[in-house]
């Protein structure tokens, strides 16, 4: 399930609804925003979604992983609004019966909600200065 | 004459100074909703990197609009 | 650093030390006992090293991921002694500025130290039955 | 004569019902020995899937040993 938090995410929660005793392999990715990005400083950052089509695309996505993969579970929680240095943005966990499977689907999930699902990131430097970032 | 009700997200509310516009219009499709809208635009994005959604679904460029429709501009995601 | 544990392995204090100020990308796997392996009903089992080597080639394959991948940090704990179903086994994490590297030395650390470091698996099965696991 | 330790794991501890021997031999290296401690080996293991350690260091087979070494005999890792 592909879900868009307004409050902190809480990956032990996350991480307990994705672990499954028939699985052998558990893999999560853990986006934290951090103090740089391409050469600037960053004070803090703002998401921005358009929320129903970001809930369709993103459990689109987690749909293909299971079509893809051998999983068991896939979820993953986007944040949206104000975040802060230290703040996490994004969280992806994938239970399989084997490592490979786990890691492929949790690697798929991350990079296509990150190219397809529309989120956009603001970011606040410390220069004062705002600006809309464009895909690394 | 359609009632079209278009959204803009990202760097395109920067560019129209607007997260969204109710208007009506005579364009047929989104391509012609576009070249309609690029005359109140502050300056002209890069198209081909702009994504088009029709009642919260995406689509093509092509697609045709009706009254009531609402029409999302939607630049390169950035999330993650 | 790699180590070598015969107590149940604590995932948050291993994040905790992973997770880093500058780094946006973490990835961690962990593996756990499963209630089946390679057809087998698994009761539990015990993980048998060869410790001052398994801690020797360890380290190596962390240095060897750091020489690499561009990361940050990495951990590496591996359960010995015996285990139950839904005990963890081990747990591998990473922290780096970009996903890329965060996945790939992950992947890399598990990888080599399931072929590499001196530790063996014998499973005791439901049948009353047990023995040594062969590599999957 | 050299006084040799030699140390078994995983399954390899049954094939030789122990998980350490001393002994003393005239073998030269690691090959020789392996091949003196065959005969009081219950079944034959896949030496090519066998790893061997000198005190403590992954080595080969051909690796000369000294009195007071040991010598470790590995199969395949399975761990993970």
């Amino acid at each position: 399930m592909f879900r868009l938090s307004e409050n902190p995410i809480n990956d032990n929660d996350l991480k307990k609804l994705t672990l499954d005793d028939e699985c052998g392999g558990f893999v999560c990715f853990e986006g934290w925003v951090r103090n740089h990005n391409q050469g600037k400083s960053v004070l803090k950052l703002a998401y921005e979604a358009y929320p129903k089509l970001a809930e369709k695309e993103g459990n689109q996505i987690i749909e293909e992983a299971f079509e893809k993969f051998a999983i068991k579970k896939a979820l993953c929680t986007h944040r949206i609004g104000t975040l802060a240095i230290g703040d996490m943005a994004v969280w992806v966990g994938v239970s399989a019966a084997h490592r490979d499977a786990a890691f492929k689907a949790c690697r798929y999930i991350l990079d296509e909600v990150k190219s397809r699902v529309p989120i956009w990131k603001n970011e606040h430097w410390t220069d004062g200065e705002s600006g809309w970032v464009e895909q690394e | 004459m359609k009632n079209i009700k278009v959204l803009f997200f990202g760097k395109l509310k920067e560019i129209w100074e607007n997260n969204h516009l109710n208007l009506k219009t005579e364009s047929s499709n989104i391509e012609e909703l576009y070249s309609e809208l690029l005359k109140s635009a502050s300056s002209e994005p890069f198209k081909s990197s702009i994504k088009v959604a029709r009642n919260d679904e995406f689509c093509d460029w092509s697609t045709t609009i009706e009254d009531g429709d609402e029409v999302a501009f939607l630049p390169p995601a950035s999330g993650g």
